[in-house]
């Protein structure tokens, strides 16, 4: 009963002609990006501050982007026109076989044409979700997802015009949702969370720049134009972790995050580069991955590019080695971290490899293998940043490193191929994680401080909604069913193929990621219940009265969590359930992952309820050790001793050597900072440029220098010794003159007759060379 | 004369003279080498002499065996005597003479360097492999006279269709046109119009005047020594 | 508009001469009308400049539109010929730009010792000059054009420079020199080897190619011009005296220095150079690639070790000029394009930063980067300003500064026929480093100098104000087109690419996807083959948009 | 033989020569290399003289070791006045040239 889902191969990839709204969704950027314009002129005038157009802006974006995925889940199944493919031009749809015969162009280069008459159905037909859902129910024949594909000439070089413009399909699609919608919940947090800042203006309008920015990238057609997006997504992450910039520190992190993905970035370049010469000459995302899955571009080069994409991917998502900016970036405001891990900064590098799929799946050789560069990156990832989570005590660093761990989820899934789990996972840890960030800030605004062991504690009584909302959302991180976590994880799990579970995948058996998976999953669930005793359990430890927040930042929270405990809702697994209920299976994947000539045809995994056991168990492990001692143990402790206690005194990590190294070693991040901060930044900052300006004053400006001065000593002697020298002397007598001159100009011009005459001859060779040289 | 009816033939002979060429050169700039280097000033001039008497071998080398001559003559015999002259009445230390400081010889190295290149470049891009042609026979001059046939020497009787035992034959110019170059060269009465004989031409004929402005010089050269050299 | 074709150009060039010539008869006292002169001849001359926006045709942007030709000199046969085609118009039309917004933002602002009449005519020669050179098509023009810069240039450095203004100008006036008498050799060895009878650089360029100069004497004239050109870019090593010059440079200085004077030498190799000497300009090649690429990385290195905004900007144009000069290396239509490019945004965005840099220095007499901090506060929108720029100057995608690194980068993976590509690799590598530590630097000026909270000596100054209108004025035209090449490269990449096709072709046939064979065989698909057979069909917008 | 064995032969002399000129204290070892460079001349000379075959070369060569030896002449009259008036043929402290 459970089918193996191999994609067919497809001839189409994409059309120009769709439904109005996926024609147009340019707009959806356009307006944030006008509102971002509108409010940095106008903002200060307005009543609001400008925080009204932005809400605006990005509220009628969200409505847009529900239209848009209303009309894509119509185009996905009923599209019926005439559809293209970068390798062959305009070619027929799946079943007209009327061809009109070949023609044969000057450069004999033969096209097949053909005449549509079905083309205009698809897009005047009514919208309806239900029949679209019906119709690709078991037994159908599968139908190309066709992306539609829009643009207009940005630049020409080398004769060759390159466009800018949209590519609508189902990742991009799913992510405008995602966006605009975490995008708008985080507006309307906003208003209340910053309210009074004297940068209120600035704030949003870089709010606005910030969804228009991540909505270009998820639109962007080419690779060149996701390139300027991301790199305008960075600068908005910039503005807005330092949005503080009067505090080092916040400036100090808002640099680190610039900078660190720019490393990143240089990767980006190169794999774009490399990209383009590989394909002949191509930005286009479409004719890149067709080109690569037609064995059109060799396999070394979709190996470097792969690799260099992957550099620009860690530093982005946060992968591990480059992460360490991420929980830095905790320094800005609250929300904009909601926004950064759910929707946009971070998800930009996990949704880029998604993106170019076909290079990574090719070039690091997904289906064949059992492991690779981009599944390992991302395993460990899981793991050691789970670790690190552990030991922090700030509420935002817990998360913030719960969201490198996420990051390396999807990572993960993404190098075992399992393409669509990752990108669920994307779509469902986007609820929950926004949910947890604006829970922390809606603590941190009653609170006035994110540090969980001297400021929180005992948070539930006076906070029910945020409690409730962050627990959901806890939950739902740490996968327990049948929260959207456990769908999205355990697709992951199933996606790995280790140890042969789903049964049947052909994607390789990635054992190791799988056992990394599951330890991530108890520590996932691990880390979160000691940040929810420390938040809302045991005694307050801080001062002053805290209180629930307003309507404003409550109503987001619930709207997130009831999406984090529904989401996962979109995709359940084949066979799980049956009935009239059954077309809503594995709805996500049919939607949002490619069928078209530009997506690898992958193996899907099989879903196991064995795997699924196991992994509730373990993740459920987890957080059971993580109670026990924080509910039962430290808690009791504390209602004996009747003191504030947040670890028991007398622990693991008081007693062990080793785990106290190891306490050390998390706590200092792994020293990765250590080595950045004060080894590379320090020495390029330090040594290496004083080493450069040294070289400049001595060497390169002494030359020059002492040309100069030699110049200069050549006049003196031609005026002294020739002029003064020769008249002044045979007529008065050198001696006079000479003892005149005194034993400064002595010593200067130790040179004597034979230094001049080596001038001399020095300069005759040179004048000698030049002549001979070209004449 | 034998010397320059070898030198003629030099391309038949170019190895050799190769071979001459390359031990006199490097006993020349050795010699050189150690000259313009060496402390003691004694051993400088001889080194200078080896150096000269070298440059005078390769005159010869190049068939200018009269500038050889000279050049031994006058440098050698007169020139370095002067020096020698020189050296012992400034009374510089005979043994050591300077110690030259390090950053002098260097600057001194670096132009010497500098002006080798430049003129090996030159050299080399305009010269390349042209070869010196010492195949153009020297012009011979005859003077038609009577010889006894068995005096003649073998090639040239062949030459003639002359028997040995002709008796008294007379040689006329038409019959010595007839001959190659190197038979002419072996007729008697045959003259070779050598290289000294060309240059005693070009001296006294058409560089006369230079000639003289040179006498001159030597003779204003001489009193100007003296006047200079002169206690006052 | 006939007439205007033929004299406009020549009215572009001398009307700032002529109203020199004025200014001269007005005594010194009447400050404002030579204030008046001034401005309204930058400006006439950028009217000339938009009406030729207008009439240029751009679809023959790769030949010489407006071709004026007079003999001029004919016992040299010097001709005065001059005219504008795809790659001149850009700098040109940025000169038209700079020197009105200079002029109006010294308006109430003259550098002391305030002298507006010597300080503005100097001004209006520079202006005749830098003209001169972006149109000029013959070489003893171009050289005398050349040279009519540098004069002015000294004088403002010297009269109205800091306080080692001495030095600084004399090293950036004998170091031009020097690099001009080699280029003048150069130029003469060029005329005579190639004939003797023209110095039109069209002319040229058949003649060397005709008459088979060799390629010893080709190699060398490139070399005295690459010193030359490469002196004023300016190029490592031989750039010591830029830092020197930006630093005591008066404002106006600087901006005219940077936004317009050191794309001369570039502008030099793309016009010049390169095409009368293609087969030289292969065998340089990977030395000016290497030059760049640690011109690059040693400017960066540069900045992180200086104390003095200025001078960081100064050494930030080493590096941002070997982006410019790597893309020239290439020889191939990306890099050049990416080369002119650069140089335009290059000229806008330092242009700019030494605006910004010196009304810091106007309102806080110190541009010494530790005591400075705290503009957002003090100067909010001067702030944002200098925040702009260094985004932009940093190669921002989406502002100007991007587009001439990023394809430079590109071309460095792929250079012409006959480069070594390997090596060029490595320097693609080495110059996308350069992009960090570029942002590195930025970044970290302005986190010095905008961030944080003012110091106390600082704190209640009356005279740190924000921006006032003057500045604004000058300011609004350079900030806008920043944004607008940013969003919409190809207003500039659409006219330049076919001048430099038109420029290039003749002399490589390095073509994307060429070359390479051995590496990414499969990857050179029927490109043209489909886009012909797109446009045949009436395709559009499909591929890549062709 | 090529030309080019004797005039590069020439050169290293030459070359030599300015060297010890440049570099030698002792005015008579000064004097003594010039008669090097002299000698570089003449063996250029002669060698274009055999390579033109003819006999103008040969004729300079003699003028040039005529006015050599009229130089030396002159030349050690100076030396033996400069060590007579300083006690010294050091060159390198010869600085009248100074002024």
């Amino acid at each position: 009963m459970f089918s193996i889902l191999a994609t067919e191969a497809f001839e189409g990839s994409f059309t120009t002609e769709a439904n109005v709204i996926l024609e147009n969704v340019w707009l959806i950027p356009l307006l944030p990006a006008i509102s971002f314009f509108v409010i940095l002129f106008f903002g200060k005038r307005m009543p609001k501050g400008g925080a009204e157009v932005g809400i605006a802006a990005i509220g009628l974006a969200f409505v847009l982007a529900i239209l848009a995925n209303v009309a894509w889940i119509d185009h996905r199944d009923n599209f019926d026109g005439p559809t293209q493919s970068a390798l062959t031009g305009l070619i027929e749809d799946d079943h007209a076989e009327d061809d009109h015969g070949e023609d044969e162009n000057a450069l004999g280069t033969t096209l097949t044409v053909t005449d549509t008459t079905a083309g205009a159905d698809g897009v005047d037909e009514v919208v309806d979700v239900d029949l679209a859902f019906t119709e690709a129910g078991e037994g159908e024949e599968a139908h190309a997802a066709i992306a539609v594909l829009k643009g207009t000439d940005w630049l020409t070089n080398g004769g060759i015009a390159f466009s800018v413009g949209t590519l609508l399909d189902g990742p991009s699609v799913m992510m405008l949702f995602v966006v605009t919608m975490i995008s708008l919940l985080v507006h309307i947090y906003s208003t209340d969370y910053v309210a009074g800042d004297r940068r209120y203006t600035h704030y949003f309008a870089f709010l606005s720049l910030f969804s228009a920015s991540m909505l270009i990238f998820v639109l962007s057609r080419s690779t060149l134009q996701a390139l300027v997006a991301w790199e305008l997504v960075g600068v908005c992450s910039f503005a807005l972790i330092g949005h503080w910039w009067e505090e080092k520190p916040n400036s100090d992190a808002a640099l680190k995050a610039f900078l660190t993905n720019r490393v990143g970035d240089v990767g980006l370049l190169i794999g774009i580069i490399i990209l383009f010469f590989a394909s002949g000459g191509h930005f286009d995302y479409i004719t890149i991955n067709e080109m690569a899955l037609a064995g059109e571009i060799n396999q070394t080069a979709l190996t470097w590019a792969a690799i260099s994409l992957t550099a620009a991917v860690m530093s982005k998502s946060g992968q591990f080695v480059l992460h360490t900016w991420l929980p830095d970036a905790m320094a800005g405001p609250t929300p904009v971290s909601a926004l950064i891990h759910a929707a946009t900064l971070v998800t930009a590098g996990v949704f880029l490899i998604g993106r170019l799929y076909p290079v990574f799946f090719i070039g690091y050789n997904i289906e064949g293998s059992s492991i690779n560069g981009l599944s390992l990156i991302g395993a460990i990832t899981v793991v050691g940043a789970g670790l690190v989570a552990f030991v922090q005590d700030d509420i935002k660093k817990v998360l913030a490193y719960s969201t490198v761990s996420q990051l390396g989820y999807m990572v993960m899934a993404l190098g075992v191929g399992a393409w669509t789990a990752a990108m669920f996972h994307l779509f469902t840890h986007a609820f929950f994680k926004a949910g947890l960030f604006l829970g922390s800030g809606s603590v941190a605004h009653a609170v006035h401080s994110f540090n969980m062991k001297t400021d929180m504690g005992g948070l539930r009584k006076f906070m029910p909604t945020t409690h409730k909302t962050f627990i959901i959302c806890s939950v739902a991180l740490a996968g327990v069913f049948p929260t959207a976590g456990f769908w999205s994880k355990d697709e992951i799990l199933v996606g790995t193929g280790g140890f042969g579970v789903g049964s049947g995948s052909a994607n390789g058996s990635y054992d190791l990621m799988l056992v990394m998976g599951l330890v991530g999953a108890a520590l996932t669930g691990a880390y979160m219940t000691r940040a929810i005793y420390l938040t809302f359990y045991g005694e307050f430890r801080g001062h002053g009265e805290p209180h629930e927040s307003g309507k404003r930042i409550t109503v987001p929270l619930i709207i997130l969590s009831v999406f984090a405990a529904g989401a996962g809702l979109i995709n359940l697994p084949p066979g799980f359930i049956t009935g009239s209920l059954e077309p809503w299976q594995e709805r996500f994947f049919h939607f949002v992952e490619p069928a078209a000539a530009y997506f690898p045809a992958i193996s899907h995994s099989v879903p196991s309820y064995w795997l699924a056991v196991v992994a509730s168990a373990v993740g459920l492990a987890g957080p059971a050790v993580a109670y026990w001692y924080y509910f039962i143990k430290v808690d009791g402790l504390a209602k004996q001793t009747g003191e504030k206690l947040t670890e028991l005194p007398n622990g693991l990590v008081a007693n062990n050597k080793f785990a106290a190294a190891g306490h050390a070693l998390l706590k200092n991040k792994y020293y990765l900072d250590h080595l950045y901060n004060d080894v590379i930044v320090a020495s390029v900052k330090g040594p290496i440029a004083r080493g450069a300006i040294w070289f400049n004053k001595v060497v390169l400006d002494g030359f020059v220098d002492n040309a100069g001065k030699g110049s200069v000593r050549t006049g003196k002697f031609i005026y002294d010794s020739i002029d003064q020298g020769l008249i002044e002397g045979t007529v008065n007598g050198s001696g006079k003159l000479s003892s005149q001159s005194g034993q400064g100009l002595r010593r200067m011009q130790t040179g004597k007759v034979q230094q001049y005459a080596a001038l001399l001859f020095a300069a005759a060779t040179v004048l000698a060379g030049i002549f001979i040289v070209f004449i | 004369m034998t010397e320059a009816f070898l030198l003629a033939q030099a391309v038949e002979f170019d190895v050799a003279s190769n071979i001459a060429f390359a031990i006199i050169s490097i006993v020349m700039l050795y010699s050189a080498f150690k000259m313009v280097t060496t402390g003691n000033v004694v051993h400088a001039a001889l080194y200078l002499v080896i150096v000269l008497a070298a440059s005078a071998a390769v005159f010869i080398l190049l068939g200018s065996d009269f500038v050889g001559a000279t050049q031994i003559l006058v440098y050698i015999g007169a020139i370095i005597v002067l020096f020698l002259f020189g050296i012992m009445l400034t009374k510089a230390q005979l043994g050591d003479d300077d110690s030259v400081a390090s950053e002098k010889r260097s600057m001194g190295a670096l132009v010497g360097t500098l002006l080798f290149v430049v003129m090996a470049f030159a050299l080399v891009d305009t010269f390349g492999n042209d070869e010196i042609n010492f195949g153009d026979p020297e012009p011979i001059a005859f003077t038609p006279s009577t010889v006894d046939a068995s005096d003649l020497p073998t090639p040239v009787r062949e030459a003639l269709f002359i028997s040995a035992d002709a008796g008294e034959v007379e040689l006329t110019q038409a019959q010595f046109d007839t001959l190659e170059p190197e038979v002419q060269r072996r007729v008697p009465g045959a003259e070779v119009f050598g290289n000294n004989k060309q240059i005693a031409d070009a001296i006294f004929s058409q560089y006369i005047i230079p000639f003289e402005a040179v006498s001159v010089l030597l003779l204003a050269a001489l009193i100007g020594a003296i006047v200079v050299a002169r206690k006052e | 508009m006939e007439i205007f074709r033929e004299w406009g150009l020549t009215a572009a060039i001398f009307l700032p001469l002529i109203a020199v010539g004025v200014m001269m008869a007005i005594p010194r006292a009447e400050e404002g009308l030579h204030k008046m002169v001034a401005l309204v001849t930058s400006l006439i001359v950028a009217a000339i400049g938009v009406v030729l926006l207008f009439d240029f045709d751009y679809d023959r942007a790769g030949e010489m539109q407006w071709a004026v030709e007079i003999d001029w000199i004919r016992i040299i046969s010097a001709e005065y010929a001059v005219g504008i085609d795809g790659i001149s118009l850009p700098l040109l039309m940025l000169t038209l730009l700079i020197t009105p917004l200079v002029i109006i933002y010294s308006w109430d602002h003259f550098p002391e010792p305030a002298n507006p009449k010597a300080f503005l005519m100097l001004i209006l020669v520079l202006h005749t000059g830098m003209i001169g050179t972006f149109v000029a098509r013959d070489l003893v023009l171009f050289f005398v054009f050349f040279e009519v810069v540098l004069l002015p240039m000294f004088f403002m450095i010297a009269v109205w420079g800091g306080p080692d203004r001495k030095y600084a100008s004399l090293k950036f006036f004998l170091y031009t020199l020097f690099g001009s008498a080699l280029m003048l050799v150069s130029f003469l060895a060029l005329f005579f080897l190639a004939g003797g009878e023209t110095f039109s650089i069209v002319g040229l360029s058949d003649a060397v190619a005709e008459n088979g100069v060799s390629r010893t004497a080709q190699i060398w004239i490139f070399g005295g011009m690459l010193l030359g050109f490469g002196i004023k870019v300016p190029m490592f090593p031989f750039h010591t005296w830029l830092p020197d010059a930006h630093t005591q440079a008066p404002t106006q200085g600087s901006v005219i220095l940077a936004a317009v004077l050191l794309k001369l030498g570039t502008y030099g190799f793309v016009r010049i150079a390169i095409p009368i000497l293609p087969e030289a300009a292969t065998v340089w090649a990977p030395w000016i690639g290497l030059l760049a690429v640690i011109g690059i990385i040693y400017g960066a290195l540069g900045c992180l070790a200086q104390t003095d905004m200025k001078r960081l900007i100064a050494f930030s144009s080493v590096a941002h000029m070997g982006y410019v000069m790597l893309g020239i290396s290439t020889l191939t239509d990306w890099g050049i394009n990416a080369a002119v490019f650069g140089m335009v945004a290059h000229g806008l965005i330092t242009g700019m930063l030494f605006f910004v840099a010196g009304s810091i220095k106007e309102r806080y007499h110190t541009l010494e980067i530790k005591r400075l901090g705290g503009l957002l506060i003090q100067a909010p929108r001067m702030g944002w300003i200098l925040g702009f720029i260094t985004m932009a100057s940093l190669g921002l995608p989406g502002l100007a500064g991007f587009w001439g690194e990023f394809p430079a980068i590109l071309a460095a993976y792929n250079p012409a026929n006959g480069l070594n590509e390997t090596l060029f690799r490595t320097y693609m590598v080495v110059a996308a480093i350069g992009t960090v530590l570029a942002a590195g630097y930025l970044l970290w000026l302005l986190q010095r100098t905008a961030f944080g909270t003012p110091s106390e000596e600082f704190e209640n100054d009356p005279e740190i104000v924000d921006a006032h209108r003057g500045e604004y004025l000058a300011w609004a035209p350079l900030l806008f087109l920043i944004l607008l090449f940013g969003l919409a490269p190809g207003l500039i990449f659409n006219v330049t690419d076919p001048a430099v096709d038109a420029n290039l072709s003749e002399c490589f046939q390095a073509d994307l996807g060429d070359g390479d064979e051995d590496f990414f065989e499969v990857g050179t698909c029927e490109r043209e083959g489909l886009d012909v057979a797109l446009a045949n069909l009436g395709v559009t917008s499909t591929a890549e948009g062709e | 033989m090529i030309l080019n064995q004797f005039l590069l032969l020439a050169a290293v002399l030459f070359s030599l020569g300015v060297y010890g000129v440049l570099t030698r204290r002792n005015g008579v070892l000064v004097l003594m290399s010039v008669e090097l460079i002299l000698n570089a001349v003449n063996i250029n000379l002669v060698a274009f003289g055999a390579f033109q075959d003819n006999v103008q070369g040969d004729v300079f060569a003699v003028f040039v070791i005529a006015v050599a030896a009229a130089e030396v002449g002159v030349g050690l009259a100076m030396v033996l006045l400069m060590y007579r008036n300083r006690k010294s043929i050091d060159f390198s402290e010869v600085d009248m040239m100074r002024g």
